[in-house]
């Protein structure tokens, strides 16, 4: 039987954080976008070396700050406190995107509103909004050599956010290389979308059905509860 | 003698009128010239154009001169935040203009006015819509946007520490635009933590070389100053 | 754990092709990193095109790969001094193709090359000899010839101390074109004097962040390595 | 009698070198070419705050070291040894360029091997020589705010330096704004060539006669033997 969105259990968001963590390869270059990717930069290993790269013009950014003082000189893209790690660095803004829109950084893990089954990204402004928050959204999804997706299969209200055309204003056209969401893990390819992962518990068929553009069952992995006992 | 120290924020600011284009550096409240906006505030000038990248982050930024119907004109990258509010009215009724500009794109136009680079090629935003009505084109098989270089009749900057010169250092992240910014301005306004001795500084420290900053404010002279006048 | 340092420059360099680009840092003798010049000599690649700014000024200079026939075309901006007598010849019989670049200009470009911008618009060289044939536009009242990004296969260049995720610190001068060529290059490889710990260097000094650099040779430990074999 | 330029006894060099120095107001940053421009540096007055840079990427350069140990990290862009004056600083060399391409320098002093009536500069390449040596030179008379050649009024064989219209490759066009040579000091101005001071004991026709272009003698402050002493 395939159950609706709300009724399927995928990983939690930590575990999907912890996933991309262990894909980042050693000695990797990495952005992380506002918002749930930031989880990622927390869910590393200790002592594996990818190295963060920040907007603001921050390379080697550490874990944020829970607690103690705040230094308002050391915060991320998304203003919040940080730390830097030994062998961190900071340069201007110019040379911070310099480095991203050359192709220096090896990925970016980003939030989206929509992906489309080319690898559209649209993540920068709602539909009829008045103001688009563009940021480096754009130079990020054109310059890093990767570009991961991190978010929500669906939004609150159940609508798919893996479409077949954007509907909302892109970010860029073709940009997306792999989109991670609580349900599967899922490659744009020449083909077309291949999910590569499955959430235990979640059937293909499930996820077919909750999202809006064409997925392909190839390579899946599949985990159960069965297999994993 | 090379002198550039002003005595407070409003003397170097004074002169700066009606109509003009000015950079705001800062990303959020980090390397935001708090001090400055404020002494422009009070300078009262209107039918500013204003190039900073956040809008309405903090309280004390931008935010202030629109609230003060000061500015025309909104170049950024991110125009939304808590103090947005007034932004958005003054938007949609008309009374400021925005051009929104991927930030990249807009750091790069800003170092192409320092660097006297009057336009150049980026695939930012190519095939969206901040890329629409934009002369484009195709190199190494990828579209790419024609984008102009941007130039400031002022630049308000916020660094830690600075020489009579004007050489400036900046802490950590306090970087982010404050150094491109400080090369792209007619006349350059950097509110500083301390002016040091010429040769204090290291000449490898150096950031932002003293040729590109025109005017200083010292934060810790007037904090003293504070201090013995209500001592 | 991040290692890019190599036991030693003929290692550092035994993969560079055939007909690579390669773009070799310094200024005369300053910042020249000769080490590696001399190991690319060794390797014998030919065919090569190679991007540095003065051809002739020094012996240990790129003048030695031409005089030993690996090089096919010189992009520079400064090709005399007393060692470029091979490479006026060479260029007499159409051996080696130069492209002459006024320095800015190959700066910019090598620039735009690191920073992902294809192409710029500059005023320099408009009306010149150097400047003929190439696509030209009035901005500002101003004639300016669209120039095009560098971009190397490979960065040979030359820094003070790294640390082993490749940050780099320069000593004065030393600078010039290493910090921007490490950008430009697919793999930046630079010879350096020292390699200290990570940390050890402050943040806030370091003039090429360790994403540009992906090899290091370390002079000093050869030399303490020499000195115990010999001793 | 109007003598032939070989029998014209102008300033010396160094005395040219000093009214350059003279007149390169306080606070100004300058870039100094390669050869005798080198020599204002030398004869800046002490103490004035003239800051001279350098295309391999310095600011604040001192006086060239004659004696003592030379440091080869430290030269100017003629690759000589140089000091650093403290207030001094260095950055690369697409910096340096930004920074006289971008309009920043006050006034750059450079050598020449012709400049026309109009301002044009020819300074990179002789006529028919398989080699051109352009260096900074386009990017310095296109950049900086005033650009000052220093030059011998003549060649050794006795031809003008001075043109109607410059027969060798240009550097720029309309670039030059003053002429300093052992004879004369001469504005580029929009109406012509205009003579601003004549080296003592030289007269403004024999000037002309060894100049390839007409010159104007307007406020002529002549010096001579008799009104100096």
């Amino acid at each position: 039987m395939v159950r609706p969105y709300e009724e399927l259990n995928g990983w939690t968001i930590p575990e999907v954080a912890g996933r991309i963590a262990a894909e980042l390869e050693e000695g990797w270059f990495v952005n992380l976008g506002i918002g749930l990717p930031t989880l990622v930069g927390e869910a590393l290993p200790e002592g594996k070396e990818v190295i963060l790269h920040s907007e603001n013009g921050i390379l080697g950014i550490g874990p944020r700050k829970h607690t103690g003082e705040t230094d308002s000189d050391l915060v991320n893209a998304g203003k919040e406190p940080i730390t830097l790690l030994p062998g961190g660095s900071f340069f201007s803004q110019s040379e911070s995107f310099a480095m991203i829109r050359g192709g220096h950084l090896d990925a970016a893990v980003l939030g989206a509103f929509q992906v489309s089954m080319r690898g559209d990204i649209a993540s920068w402004k709602l539909p009829n909004a008045s103001l688009g928050r563009v940021g480096g959204a754009m130079d990020l999804t054109v310059g890093s050599k990767r570009v991961f997706v991190f978010m929500k299969h669906c939004t609150r209200e159940g609508t798919s956010k893996i479409v077949e055309e954007c509907a909302f204003p892109l970010t860029a056209p073709r940009a997306v290389d792999r989109i991670y969401t609580e349900l599967a893990v899922i490659d744009v390819t020449d083909g077309g979308l291949v999910v590569q992962d499955l959430a235990p518990d979640v059937e293909f068929e499930e996820v077919q059905a909750c999202t809006a553009a064409p997925l392909q069952n190839r390579n899946v992995k599949k985990h159960s509860k069965v297999s994993e006992g | 003698m090379i002198h550039k120290k002003y005595e407070n924020e409003e003397h170097a600011v004074a002169d700066i009128p009606n109509d003009s284009t000015v950079l705001v550096g800062g990303f959020g409240g980090s390397g935001l010239p708090s001090r400055l906006i404020t002494a422009l505030k009070e300078n009262g000038a209107t039918g500013l154009t204003i190039v900073s990248n956040n809008i309405g982050a903090v309280s004390e930024g931008v935010a202030t001169l629109i609230s003060n119907q000061q500015v025309k004109k909104i170049i950024c990258s991110f125009p939304v935040g808590p103090h947005a509010n007034e932004l958005i009215e003054y938007l949609e009724t008309g009374r400021v203009e925005l051009e929104l500009v991927p930030q990249g794109t807009l750091a790069e136009r800003i170092r192409a006015g320092g660097a006297g680079i009057s336009a150049f090629y980026t695939p930012t935003a190519a095939h969206t819509e901040l890329g629409e009505g934009k002369e484009s084109r195709v190199f190494n098989n990828r579209e790419h946007l024609l984008e102009y270089a941007i130039t400031g009749d002022y630049a308000l900057i916020k660094a830690h520490r600075a020489d009579r010169w004007g050489n400036l250092v900046y802490r950590k992240a306090q970087r982010n635009f404050n150094p491109v910014m400080a090369t792209a301005a007619q006349t350059t306004i950097a509110e500083v933590d301390e002016i040091v001795e010429v040769g204090d500084m290291s000449a490898e420290e150096i950031i932002s070389p003293s040729v590109y900053v025109h005017r200083l404010v010292e934060i810790a002279s007037q904090e003293e100053r504070g201090k013995v006048q209500n001592g």
